[in-house]
């Protein structure tokens, strides 16, 4: 633990500054970047329709890396599309399954610890379809549990949106439980796992979630990727949302048909470079194993924990957290004063409702601040930490707040 | 740690335990403008009663951070007895000097002048500026 | 020209290939290169949510990129909406604005110049809507005319959706007079840049479009980023298309409000390093100057017209071309036979329906090839590419096709 | 220009100029299995009668570049007269053949053999597939 044996892959961390805010976006480590750069600099072509060595050598990697995804999460390659972010799967799954499926009176099961990007799309499903959103009651933690699940689960549930892993209370919901008593009124399930697929071992196939999103750039990968797993039986059926390039088998004026799933879901050209960083991102995570991950960041969590428990004048939410995600207020003190005091110290967390505000306002809160942790922090980034967290404290007491 | 204490000043620090001019009236000749920056949490409503091109009255209700709420109670009390004009010209005028922008070092800021500490954390202009935007709306 | 001043900022042109496929994707300058490595090495922050130093830089980096845009194309930065792609903020009009406006037996105006991206989006709202698709008739040599777009425009005319310069002829569209002509009966236009802004200027002030779409890797810049320009009294009328973090102002159980318009259109953790990229990648035009480039591409596309004119065996379809686009095919050789002749070459051409299969039909022919020039581009590529030509020309006659 | 030697081999130039089985029939007994390649155009048709397990009859049409073209001419002659097992499995073969995957050495596949030469050729591996995955859905 004295020397973090990954620490040196990630450049952006020279100038003494710890980083704790790895729920927002990782940091990416050399392999990433230069797979990035790799494409950028050597390569350079588009996918699917060149002859030319860079467009097949490219088009190689692109598809390469659909098989590494897959296999990442144990999903066949043609149910892996790439999209823009986790956000932009959700999204895509409300188009092409919600708003062409759902009718007046189906219900659609949330939650309050969903990322506005999970709720939001449904939002608006119900709102065009007239179906009706339920909200799971969640436990004295804060928690998602079977038992809460099955009082809202009925014949009219038609979709169960949820998130695997809170970004705020950095729970794991009991998912794979609630999969399979969704499935038995026949309803699908969507699963956020933006959260998850960095912590811990996501497996579609063990799930049987119908869809799954996540994005690149929480997972030590590129901005501007994510991936939308879905089940073949389902993306063979529905239709496209976005349409143009690439994605069609023939075109006429009047009619015109899509070529088969995946590549129906993905328009014009895509993120390419950063299709290629994420390979170089999986084969990261791969290479530590996501049980050492998960292991590593449990390690650092319950140390920082251990120490934070002990400062009055905070109060902690989610004691409870199973991945590395500790989201706290000094009390009295709105976040946003308090996380000026943290980045002048150099140390990056965040403030705010973290695209969460349901779970904030459950809370009762207007705002936390969140520190997340993951395999580049150390004990001694969390003795940096908890040291600010206490100057922290003293600080504001003394400016009376 | 003088950077900090240039932002969090003693008349600051003032104004948000004992802010003026809290709590909104039921009054239809007020005007109401609400801002709310959803990532951080601050939502903030302003009150203005403007007659014969006079600010009689200028109230603000909300929760945010301790910038944004002393900021709002240094404002109504600044803007109390202003002509329209001259508080457009305030307004303005602070709003450039928290973003760091050039301005007019002759147009008196009053008691807000201990904002333009706010300068120094880019990331805090939001908070000093959103009761000056949403005043600026209560005039339009 | 015998010194082409830029070739040597793109790193990708070293192994002696010669690179006639910017239609496709453009190379990249070293400086689009570095400017998104700077965000992977030094920042890898998230935006407009982070107080700390690198979240604050990489913020601004991020919203200077909407000036840098919206001074190119002279709108304002409001207006100025980051996608994935040009197909992406097609769709997302189609979305925003022809679903929810268009009813049946209203008219869309497209051409059989369209790209897929500029059509498909439309003949689905057609499809969902009932709205009817109207062609222009294209004059003898495939251009789109003033006089042939009055012909099909009429009250019932909604939505024209069209391309500012083809992707296989390389005509530009007499766009503005059309933009003039469609406003008087209220239709609105969009505009398919997609192949227009590297090699023109595009104002949309002057144009007074309603929409414009075009995408960074056709202009020297990354993939995945995408720009559309919406005038601004449209966007702040029209919903969003996708629902998630950042967008939104207010969430609630029951109902949710967004921000103002760009930012309701950019759900979520968008592109970052790519939109850096972009900017660079402007700059890098501006540098030169669009006019230049327009200069310089047009010089290296009559050197080349003068000679293919030469050789007997091809068949050209655009003498006219504005763009450096030389669309062709070898008599009685299959577009795809060809093409393997040029990649064993060296020699970087496309060959296909280039994603525009309307105007092959047009053509009467299902695939050509098509070389496209830009700055990069010198005498002594064209040089090759004429001597491959007759090769080619001579061994597939051997061969006997 | 040894490589492009090897994709275009005096059998296949043959097949492509004088395409054997090409057209349809009008039979219900057929069945038919359409593929498109957008990028390429590539539209290629197999039609193909099944009588007792034994390939009666298989036939084609479409259009494309002459790999394509030739591959399903050299496809139709190959298949008709074996069982549809036997088919099956040499289908695999040359698709893995093609596809510069291993395959069994062992199974015959007479003409086709020449498509070998594609295996040097990534980009054309589709054109020399098309018509044979075709073939193998009729068979389904
Ligand atoms: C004219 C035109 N429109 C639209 C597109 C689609 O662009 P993208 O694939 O970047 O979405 C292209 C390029 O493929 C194009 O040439
Ligand atoms: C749980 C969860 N879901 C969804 C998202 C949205 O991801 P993105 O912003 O990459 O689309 C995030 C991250 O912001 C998240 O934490």
């Amino acid at each position: 633990m004295m020397n973090n044996p990954w620490k040196k892959d990630f450049p952006q961390l020279t100038d003494g500054s710890v980083y704790f805010d790895t729920a927002a976006t990782s940091l990416k480590p050399q392999s990433v970047i230069e797979a990035v750069n790799h494409y950028y600099h050597d390569l350079s072509a588009n996918i699917h329709r060149g002859m030319y060595e860079a467009a097949v050598i490219t088009t190689e990697l692109y598809e390469r890396t659909r098989e590494t995804v897959a296999h990442f999460i144990n999903a066949n390659p043609e149910e892996v599309i790439y999209t823009r972010s986790t956000t932009a799967g959700l999204n895509m799954v409300s188009y092409i399954y919600g708003l062409e499926k759902l009718n007046e009176g189906d219900e659609i099961i949330v939650s309050e610890l969903e990322h506005h990007s999970s709720f939001l799309p449904w939002q608006n499903v119900a709102k065009k379809t007239g179906a009706l959103i339920r909200f799971i009651e969640l436990n004295q933690e804060g928690r998602i549990t079977v038992e809460a699940f099955k009082k809202v689960l009925n014949d009219k549930t038609k979709v169960v949106a949820l998130t695997y892993v809170s970004n705020v209370m950095g729970y794991i919901t009991p998912i794979k439980e609630i999969i399979e008593l969704a499935h038995q009124y026949q309803a699908i399930v969507i699963v956020d796992a933006a959260q998850a697929i960095q912590h811990i071992k996501v497996d579609v196939k063990d799930l049987d979630c119908d869809f799954l999103a996540f994005s690149g750039h929480k997972m030590l990968g590129p901005t501007g990727i994510g991936i939308l797993f879905g089940k073949y039986a389902l993306l063979k059926e529905l239709d496209p949302m976005e349409y143009g390039g690439d994605m069609n088998e023939d075109v006429n004026k009047d009619v015109s048909t899509w070529k088969e799933a995946p590549f129906k879901f993905e328009a014009g050209t895509m993120p390419i470079a950063s299709v290629l960083g994420l390979e170089a991102a999986i084969r990261y995570i791969e290479n530590i194993g996501i049980q050492n991950i998960h292991e590593h960041v449990t390690k650092v969590h319950r140390y920082a924990l251990a120490q934070l428990n002990q400062i009055s004048g905070i109060t902690i939410y989610n004691k409870g957290s199973e991945t590395g995600i500790i989201s706290f207020n000094i009390d009295n003190v709105p976040s946003h004063d308090a996380i000026t005091f943290f980045a002048e110290k150099k140390v990056a967390l965040r403030a705010g409702q973290h695209c969460a505000k349901l779970i904030c306002d459950w809370l009762g809160i207007y705002s936390c601040m969140r520190a997340s942790i993951y395999i580049y922090n150390t004990y001694k980034d969390v003795d940096l930490l908890v040291e600010t967290v206490k100057q922290a404290v003293e600080y504001f007491q003394e400016l009376g707040f | 740690m003088t950077g900090l204490d240039n932002l969090y000043r003693e008349i600051i620090m003032e104004h948000y335990k004992n802010p003026r001019n809290k709590g909104l009236v039921e009054n239809q000749d007020y005007r109401l403008f609400r801002i709310k920056n959803p990532s951080c949490g601050d939502d903030i409503t302003i009150q203005t009663l403007v007659v014969d091109g006079i600010i009689k009255d200028c109230r603000h209700i909300g929760h945010g951070c301790s910038i944004s709420m002393a900021s709002a109670s240094v404002l109504t009390e600044l803007m109390i007895g202003k002509s329209v004009e001259e508080a457009e010209k305030i307004a303005d005028n602070y709003l450039n000097m928290v973003a760091n922008k050039e301005y007019d070092e002759n147009i008196d800021l009053e008691e807000a002048e201990v904002f333009s500490g706010v300068r120094q954390f880019p990331a805090r202009i939001k908070c000093a500026s959103i009761a000056w935007v949403a005043f600026k709306d209560t005039l339009k």
